[in-house]
């Protein structure tokens, strides 16, 4: 059981976290044929974009009501306007899904308002186009915050309660901490079991790399408006991370039964969520997961060596920190650090004595006699001045390519999360020298009879 | 709106050295060179992003956000100017303000943050950036810094650039004016020289500055100071002995260059890196201006000396590359100004300029590119990405030479890209960044990635293993 | 087309190559319920052994007729007939798979003249057991020839014409220089399809890390002597790599239709084996392998930026080194220095102007000025010296773990090891520095006006 | 056989310090102390093997092994024997012999080897090891040595120890007869001290040579040699003029320290760097001799005191780990002998050794065993990976220490196990190594990893996850 403290200081230095509005737009770039849209300055934006487009190495599709000062003391409702139209004319989406930012709700705009206006106003131009409003401020809470409050969103605004269920149909609401591979996983686990997985949102299909044949201006893959309305009619939905709660909840409310995973790295995470599926569908599970499951054991076997006492600082949001911190505990490792960037009821889990909500000097500090520093890309200087090698995990990565494709979750994916990091240990290893077992000044003393001055030894020329 | 924010702006869009402003009337003038931003089809930076790409190339500053996450948490460590030295300018400082701070008012947050960072890192100075909410909110920071500066005996530099009031390119400027109001001429250099010059408005990106300054060095120029690229705090501070500036032809700091010259009586031209007839004026016009503020006049001969010598070397290992070149199409997007200077370096290598981009090009500008394009110049005004990857899909460019922005389009369009933008890893100023740029337009052109990307998915056209 | 040449010295430096009856034992090990026995000295099979247990971290079933230099002159007969008894009575294996040394070969004992002699003398006691011979010098060849030899002797022994061909069994003939994690892939690649793979050898079953109930003192999974004579009745057999060419064409010889892949790390070459799959099932592919060839294609597209123009020195065995080495070649890599182990017509097509059949100290005086070192574990003294990363490929990998999961082959293999590689380069990419690009003397003689010595600059106190 | 060996092989039979011979009658002492190997059923090394084990340590020696790629290329750099300075040890060399060589001879291509490895890395010795094939087609690897060292005035040793001869505990012995024949007494020391020993048979795995050297090096004695753990050519040339010399206990060179003892007059005594008591032990027999030798009296009180000060720190260390450890159950399987003095060292840390290992051991050391563990005392001949693997699952061991070679054993029974053999990286000498095997014990043992692999999957007994 950890404690959950707060940074006492006046400045962040070095932020680890990102603002609510790129997490819910995050959210909304799962979704097929969307156009997320910040309400603020297009400053806000504008870094949004950037910081997922060098994570991603892929176009993101994400716009703005460039809102200035006159139209911030106004109110933004023209500017929203206006940008839903530009957006319909421009590239037509199925849904508008915007998120506030921390200039729109200090001036406390009223979005639902003016939304309820602009649909009136323009019912025959936006025909096709839905549109979702969540608020996300960016001075409350952190990335992972505003993704789940854009999922409850979604539920909210489409989700309603269905008749009948769809035999086989399993929902999936997956947190902001998975990849599209780890989503990817997900689905195939699921349909191994003759199931039928819908993920809301699903990254994977829209930020996995795949190559259009044309060009478009919105979102391509992802989650279709029909699917979130299906979560209606699923079988069973799986939420996977704390931060997920909220929306399945709302599911629940609906009728829909629900089994939330705070994580899905580790073994006994994935046997959780295997011998769930097991008993939705009633199948077996095939050989081929059997064989997977038998490598992640020997892998822990001969990844323990490696990681075992090996002592970790780890920088990540409050359900990849769970998940990270878990594994490298379940290892035998220590989490010796550990700073996340907002509240959530997971982080007293963190098997760890204290979690810090804070920045990467907070991490850089506490990793000093660390063996690795856990976190994203921007832990690279702390790394480097702490002489120490840096693991990537979470957003952004800027400075590698491939983030989308990294694996943590399911057996093979643990598996190959293990090999990676004990080989990095491995190629940190320290080779002894001569001079790495000192003895203590004490015993010096004792072999010199207690002289405080070293013997002079007689040398005996031959 | 902050009385002074506003009256900066003004001054800054009444820049008598802005050709921009020069063509317009008064009422327009005064409107300033800010387009009104589309909602819904607008792209690119803030203000404040532009008076942070301005500033944070001073190495040894410590550069401090005042607002909520999104405005540093999002953004910080994301260009690659590049230090000599300091690192300092390189850790994310934000106040990081919360639900409180918006109700309360943010200016203890921003003062405690200001003596942690004074008594943690001990800068020889601290730049607070003003940003929406807390411009919003009434957070005086100029108060702020002001006190904080007398109460901490370290300069505090206030820049009231929040996003809100315009563009990146106005943020430019507004942080340049906070150069001008609290930095430049507060030191004086302990010594002088007849070939201490300025330059204004180069980042170091990449650290293409290095590869100018063994052409200065070699000279006997002396950089007093560089704004902002590889900056120190102290050599912006005493900036103002220079004999001669050379504004970058970014135009993003004019108003530095300008005022520096009302102020201080530093002449200044405006010149360009890229290219090696570009690199070679410029030399031309340091050792000119220089010459007529009283340098010893060999300095002429010996920089047509050294620009023959470099000029040559450069060709000779351009040469190379121009049979593989010749006739190649190039499709050049910068979002920058001045893009008449990287087409001439285009040309230099053999390369056909197929299109432009001019989006912020003057009428002068515009002219030189016809000049070395031809009247037929294809100026792209504003492309979109549908049609830059239209026209990547048709082949009708081999290769697109634009900012990270629009990198997958042309990826995706499997078509090759190469990256003239803030966040590249490769320099091409000065003779020797041109030699560079060649190479990497033709690394770039002949991988055969390009051909085996485009063949069909076996769905698509089957075909057969070797059989054996 | 690359020019081959022979390492000219007398002394081999760092050794890139293994034995070829460790290649044949390798094959061996692919097979189930066998127990893969060196004729040789003790010390022949305890090498091997170790490395292979130090690559796979997995318990190696091998034995020896544990010659001595009495045995070795009077004829390995006795030995090999207590060896077999032995192996026969303590584990009882199916296969008792045999491989000479250099020691028996030069002694010159007729092996199949023993093994006909002890299976008529012991008839009962071996029933159950099969035997198979390969002959192996260690001082003819490198490991993958071994392994070609072994499984060539495996078909001849035990496959015979078959009447009927299976419908939609494929056969599948590994080279050596595949992972387990390859041939897992190349199976699915083929299940796919809704085909039946069957691969001989088959280490993707024995050496994968399963973790099995009870000590077993042979392999454990792998191919079955079923699964080898029923190659014979494949509809068709993949081979893959030129190293299995031989054992192909003695399948073709019994009426079997083969395919020889030379490699299938690649995009083209993934898509001649995904043409082949369709045309041999007539079905088309699936949604998932769409979405993997776009991936790579994007990986592709990411990962030239980063492989362009890159100077990659490689040692490998043949079939390793021209897949990689046409892999570094299709991302606009060099191939800088190509060094191999013995020699093989794939030599010529490898990328690059030269390549020389020699060792370590040969690939690290060629790898001078180069960005990238890819050869096995024992490369890391010479990427040390030469301050460059190396990237591990290849048998031995004793210092990580995991290398048996080791992918590169298919899309989703390509994929990663594009990612991988690009990685490698980004993590050392050299950070510009003022005294990156310097003035030639000419240009700083002709700045100071010709002067030898430099100009002295006035000095201006203020 | 080549008769030289032959004869050589018979000497070390004959070893009159070893009291494996000491209870044999003269027939079984002839035949050696190898077992007869059994085909189909044997495990472990060569005599070449363990030729290059007890020389290759030697670190600045050039190690060339003549014959098939198999000898070197399959085997080199595998072994974690550290080296304070020179890597040359770490090259693996190998004439690589073809089948022209097999039908020809290998001799010329030796002789060019040896050129060539003097020519580019010149050495201060050549070792070259002959193997099985070079042996049966004669190469006389002692003329080629004896040819090249004069040609080229470098001193070339010929090593031997083919593999054929024997296993690996011979092969040591082999090695180390090298040693004496061509090495040691042929260099005189600068200079000499009363306090200088040699280290035989200690090979620096993990550096733990160094956790004992900070206890000699604070009581003044000189290492004169350690043969060969971190060892140089020309120390282990002039070790001959030692005053005292301990044996480490794996006898793998008990006839260096006899020779040396009835060559040069230094008397041995046989000890061991493992457990706290074992190192007391040592370090009082080194002072012991040494002052017998005629050294200072005082060298006695003075270890005396270093050993009271070095035992209770290494206990209060050890304290903290013993309620922990109290009770656990060790299997401890070593390829070695003297494994009475690790069973002493585990009990030291409260652990009760279940099983121990005999295979090589003494008479005498059988016997400590029983003094040290009890009569009921489980002393294991040779067990089966089938057996150990029984012995885990049922848990009647905790945790097993042994080589690498049974490690998956252990592993695949999903029991905690321990590297004590030549490939860890850990080092547990002295009473730095002591505290080091305890907390790597405990470690191990207490990782949580254990018991999640031990779960039974879903399919065998379904669980559920959390629900909300």
């Amino acid at each position: 059981m950890a404690i959950v403290l707060d940074s006492k200081k006046a400045c962040a230095v070095n932020p680890l976290k990102m603002s609510q509005p790129l997490g819910a737009c995050y959210a909304f770039l799962g979704l097929s044929s969307t156009m997320p849209l910040m309400h603020g300055s297009q400053g806000c934006t504008s870094f949004g974009l950037v910081l997922l487009v060098r994570h991603f190495k892929e176009a993101i599709p994400m716009q703005t009501t460039a809102m200035n000062e006159v139209s911030t003391i106004l109110g933004g409702m023209d500017n929203i306007e206006q940008a839903v139209l530009n957006i319909k004319k421009r590239a037509n989406p199925a849904l508008i899904a915007i998120a506030s930012t921390g200039l729109t709700e200090t001036k406390g705009d009223d979005v639902d308002g003016y939304l309820h206006l602009i649909r009136a106003k323009h019912a025959e131009t936006l025909a096709g186009s839905e549109i979702v409003y969540v608020s996300t401020p960016d001075f409350v809470g952190a990335f992972q915050d505003g993704w789940a409050a854009a999922v409850k969103a979604l539920i909210a605004a489409f989700v309603t309660p269905a008749d009948t269920r769809v035999a086989g149909r399993i929902g999936v609401l997956p947190g902001a901490h998975l990849t599209p591979a780890d989503l990817e996983e997900v689905r195939e686990l699921i349909e191994t079991f003759g199931l039928h997985p819908v993920l809301v949102p699903d990254l994977s299909r829209s930020l996995d790399g795949h190559i259009p044949e044309d060009f478009t201006p919105t979102t391509l893959g992802g989650a279709s408006l029909g699917d979130i309305r299906g979560l209606a009619a699923c079988e069973h939905v799986i939420a996977i991370g704390e931060q997920m709660r909220g929306a399945a909840e709302r599911l629940e409310a609906v009728g829909v039964p629900c089994t939330l995973f705070d994580r899905l790295t580790g073994l006994t995470a994935t046997d959780a969520l295997v011998a769930l599926l097991m008993r939705l569908s009633g199948q077996p599970a095939p050989a081929r997961l059997k064989r997977q499951r038998g490598q992640l054991v020997d892998a822990m076997l001969d990844g323990h060596f490696h990681l075992g006492g090996k002592r970790v600082a780890i920088g990540a949001e409050p359900d990849l920190l769970f998940a990270l911190a878990s594994l490298i505990h379940e290892m035998g490792g220590e989490v010796a650090a550990a700073v996340t960037t907002t509240h959530s009821p997971v982080l007293t889990r963190v098997p760890t004595p204290e979690v810090l909500v804070g920045d990467l000097e907070d991490l850089e500090l506490r990793a000093i006699g660390c063996d690795l520093l856990l976190t994203h890309a921007h832990g690279r200087q702390a790394a480097a001045r702490l002489n120490i090698p840096l693991f990537r995990a979470g957003i952004p990565q800027f400075d590698r390519i491939g983030a989308a494709h990294q694996l943590s979750v399911g057996y093979r994916g643990t598996r190959d999360l293990i090999f990676q990091l004990a080989n990095t240990f491995i190629a940190h290893l320290h080779a002894h020298g001569p001079d790495d077992w000192p003895l203590p000044a004490e015993a010096r003393a004792a072999a010199q009879g207690g002289a405080a001055t070293e013997n002079v030894i007689p040398i005996i020329p031959v | 709106m902050d009385a002074r924010v506003s009256a900066k702006i003004q001054s800054v869009f009444e820049e008598p050295a802005c050709e921009h402003n020069q063509n317009k009337d008064e009422k327009a003038r005064k409107k300033g060179c800010t387009k009104q931003l589309s909602p819904g089809a607008a792209a690119g930076g803030c203000a404040f992003d532009g008076a942070k790409i301005a500033l944070q190339p001073i190495a040894d500053v410590a550069h401090l956000v005042h607002g909520p996450i999104a405005c540093e948490g999002n953004s910080w460590d994301n260009r690659n100017s590049s230090t000599s030295g300091p690192q300092l300018y390189r850790t994310g400082f934000t106040t990081d303000i919360g639900e409180l701070d918006v109700i309360y008012g943010g200016e203890k947050r921003l003062f405690k943050s200001i003596r942690e960072i004074i008594e943690k890192y001990d800068p020889p100075a601290v730049f607070v950036y003003q940003t929406c909410v807390t411009a919003l909110i009434g957070d005086d920071i100029e108060a702020v810094c002001k006190r904080a500066a007398e109460k901490f005996g370290t300069p505090v530099v206030p820049v009231n650039a929040p996003g809100f009031v315009g563009p990146k390119n106005l943020g430019n400027k507004l942080g340049a004016e906070a150069l001008l109001d609290y930095v430049i001429g507060t030191v004086e250099p302990e010594v002088t020289t007849p070939y201490d010059i300025n330059i204004i408005g180069e980042y170091n990106l990449a650290g293409e500055l290095w590869q100018v300054r063994p052409l200065l060095d070699a000279l006997g120029i002396r950089v007093l100071a560089c704004i902002s690229g590889d900056g120190r705090y102290k050599e912006v501070a005493q900036s103002h002995r220079a004999r001669a500036a050379m504004m970058v032809c970014s135009k993003s700091m004019i108003n530095v260059a300008r005022k520096m010259e009302d102020r201080y009586g530093i002449p200044f031209f405006e010149g360009s890196f890229y290219g090696i007839e570009d690199m070679s004026d410029t030399l031309r016009n340091l050792a000119r201006l220089l010459v007529e503020r009283g340098a010893p006049a060999d300095l002429l001969a010996r920089t047509e000396a050294l620009i023959a010598v470099e000029e040559k070397r450069a060709w000779e290992r351009i040469a190379v590359y121009r049979p593989r070149l010749e006739g190649k199409k190039v499709l050049l997007i910068t979002g920058g100004v001045k893009s008449w200077s990287v087409v001439a370096a285009l040309q230099e290598a053999g390369l056909e300029v197929v299109g432009t981009s001019v989006k912020k090009s003057t009428k002068e500008d515009k002219e030189k590119i016809k000049e070395i394009m031809g009247e037929d110049a294809h100026m792209i005004d504003d492309m979109t990405p549908r049609e830059m990857f239209k026209m990547l899909r048709e082949a009708r460019a081999d290769i697109m030479l634009s900012g990270g922005r629009s990198q997958f389009v042309a990826l995706k369009a499997k078509m090759p890209w190469l990256d003239i933008n803030q966040e590249r890893h490769y320099a091409y100023a000065g003779y020797e960044g041109m030699v560079d740029l060649v190479r990497e337009i033709s690394k770039t052109l002949f991988n055969p990635m390009w051909e085996l990307v485009r063949v069909p998915a076996p769905w698509d056209v089957p075909a057969v293993g070797e059989v054996c």
